[in-house]
């Protein structure tokens, strides 16, 4: 197998096919990486607003140079801005929106996504690695919907979307839908089911680069 | 664009349904959201089942929804006032159901049912008659009860001012259950004496983030429950 | 037996004598009735911050007449003012402050004390009486120290200071003394025990009072 | 008279002992109280168990206390950081245990700790490797875990603005673990930018009510930790 990024949706096309899919209003989680792009992509005469979940609703993008605070910044230490309208609340108050469901929806990346929707993105599982979890156990847990965005395969050409996660869980059966540069893919009942190609993209293509069995809808 | 205004009480609360679990604040006369009590009557909703520190005074705002018989049940930690005969007339006759609960047990539930905590431990009411029936628990040589969240269908909640992304302050001791209900309703319904625009309220002082309000109505001059008790008033 | 008011402190002194064993600045909670003299007794020099458990640390007295808000109340609804320093907090704060051990001292009325400490003071448990229990199982539960204030005789005679509570109970074990207009009595592992008796009343007198074996210490 | 102010950061932590645990808030370096943990490392206190959502960056603050062998183990979601080898060094040579936490379980915990709540039951974690040794219920259908409370001797933390009762506001997302710290530990020792009257903080606008609070310094001028980093300091 190629590289995967050669053909297919760019990370931008990515997180731009993401953000149409997000209705106008919602309340929304970003991880960090190619999920902060989406915030970039919101077609116009919508209104998200960006949770962080060290402290603050009504996100906005980063300050101008200098005009930034340190003590503004998001969940991946990046600093931000708030918008008018924002709130900022202490960790127990911002994970009690998490876990009591009031998020709406969080975009996260993923190391594998199993077709039974079981996630794994917190740590490979090596005896060296030093382990690390920050807040991604709670999200996938109680956000009401969770979605993947990621490269369809790692980087030697692995499938991320696979039969049964190998690496350490998540979250067990929590994510919905994930968008790959090659398709828009939802978890189902009955394992992952295709909801769009990108263009020039075959099912095929796709099917062979999947870890689990892929239906189209 | 994000506006949760409503136009008036009778439209913030045209979608309850009979059977709902209806979470309102207050305690006492302070926080008491009348106006969406009253549409509530108007509303004719039945059975419900209401979760609110109190009973209410005399025949207005939560007494007089009691005294319509809208109510198949209360959960309370204080069902008796000084100046209202309805919770204690509608009790004795068999038609009204109330769990009691210990206020701060009641505080906790409704909290946990907004943050996710499905159950929790707690050493209030242990060795009394509340006790009854609930599991009980030894951690670090201390008896604690389990306790079960509250969630509700929708909140009523009074508020002092509101910006139309939902953000919310309170005034004073009217504070009291109303953060902690608008976490724990699926639809929470806030009056509110001004709605302001976005970025109007100080980020900083936020009590509850707009993300637990789903509705922000705007009643300029709320009545107070003890005037209208002084003044004989009973709703409708 | 004859009604013990007659004798012994008045509830004014019953307060100023409870008053003089609070340190100086103690989180303290008053409950409703004769606690609530308490505040007025609060020796010279001291400060005490009273908390109010819908949502009020920092209470002060009631306003002047026509200077109330309907919206500032204390536990028994009565409206009352917020001194320099004070703080507004929703019902669950509140209730943590109370559960979490944070308050010094909780001051109640009682219905009766047993000797092994436990506090019967909500409910006769009549047939016909509607219950209502409010914050008092919380707060003997959770305050450092709980001190109830009493007549040390029901109207009718009836010892309130018992060998067992046969009222309903509010906790188990969590009355740590007791002040009466005859005596102040600690709650001891041995049971009751005076501390002090009021100036001209007899041991014996109080002992006669008293439905369970009572020390001195 | 109530007055919390102590002196310095010096006297703010001069009676931590070793072997105690300490809260330290947090996120990043939002909200991470430089001076007092510079303070705790002159102190010398050892074997300390440190409660803290990260690890520290570079080799100030945190990483500093770190890396002079102070701390036995740590509790901690992310102990992970681009720019600090000092807690992975001593991770990998067996020299400190960590607790792993969710983030939000963490948060609950300690504000469990705060609010007499010994344990709960949270979704957070379940069917993953966190989730080992952890007892696990059903509630409605859902699986969720058991977690305990976690409390403190003491905690550290940066704040905005504080009076001499210990009410405490905080400065933008540098709140984040503060107030539930500050509930959680037995001594409460509060940095602030600045130390006012009673009075001066509106009671509405309060986030931290001075009863959680119990030592008040004030650091004028506080160092932020990415600026020590990017200039190479290193603490001693």
């Amino acid at each position: 197998m190629t590289n995967t990024e050669e053909i297919g949706w760019s990370r931008d096309e990515m997180a731009r096919r993401l953000a149409v899919d997000i209705p106008d209003g919602s309340y929304v989680n970003l991880g960090i990486g190619i999920p902060e792009l989406v915030a970039r992509f919101v077609p116009e005469g919508r209104t998200l607003i960006y949770h962080t979940e060290n402290g603050l609703l009504g996100m906005g993008p980063s300050p101008e140079k200098g005009a930034g605070d340190p003590e503004l910044i998001n969940a991946g230490k990046r600093q931000v801005t708030a918008l008018a309208g924002a709130a900022y609340f202490h960790h127990a108050d911002s994970f009690a929106m998490i876990r009591g469901g009031h998020i709406d929806l969080c975009v996260l990346g993923a190391m594998q996504v199993a077709c039974n929707g079981d996630l794994a993105n917190w740590s490979t599982g090596e005896p060296d690695a030093i382990p690390a979890v920050g807040g991604a156990m709670d999200l996938v847990a109680g956000v009401k919907s969770v979605y993947v965005i990621t490269q369809h395969c790692t980087k030697t050409g692995e499938p991320k979307l696979v039969e049964r996660c190998t690496y350490p869980l998540t979250g067990r059966g929590v994510i919905n839908r994930v968008y790959t540069e090659l398709a828009v893919i939802d978890v189902t009942p009955a394992g992952f089911e295709v909801v769009e190609l990108c263009p020039g993209v075959e099912f095929e293509y796709v099917r062979e680069r999947t870890g689990a069995p892929l239906r189209r809808r | 664009m994000i506006d949760k205004r409503v136009k008036g009480p009778g439209e913030a609360v045209a979608d309850i349904p009979d059977g709902a679990t209806v979470m309102i604040g207050g305690f006492g006369e302070a926080g008491s959201p009348v106006e969406l009590i009253h549409a509530l009557i108007d509303r004719g909703a039945r059975d419900l089942t209401v979760i609110s520190n109190n009973t209410g005074s005399g025949e207005v705002g939560l007494a007089a929804l009691l005294k319509a018989d809208r109510l198949a049940k209360v959960v309370c930690s204080f069902p008796r006032t000084a100046n209202s005969t309805v919770f204690p007339d509608l009790y004795r006759r068999g038609k009204i159901e109330l769990e009691l609960v210990p206020q701060g047990t009641l505080a906790e539930r409704i909290r946990a049912g907004g943050a996710g905590i499905p159950a929790f431990y707690t050493p209030a009411a242990v060795g009394t008659p509340l006790a009854e029936g609930k599991e009980s628990r030894v951690f670090d040589g201390k008896e604690y009860l389990l306790e079960r969240w509250l969630r509700a269908d929708f909140a009523l909640i009074k508020g002092q001012c509101a910006d139309t992304h939902g953000n919310v302050v309170y005034n004073k001791t009217a504070r009291n259950f109303g953060p902690i209900m608008a976490m724990a309703a699926k639809v929470s319904i806030v009056q509110v004496r001004s709605v302001v625009s976005p970025g109007e309220i100080d980020p900083e002082v936020v009590v509850t983030p707009g993300i637990f309000v789903d509705r922000v109505v705007e009643v300029p001059n709320p009545a107070h429950e003890s005037e209208l008790v002084a003044a004989g008033a009973s709703y409708p």
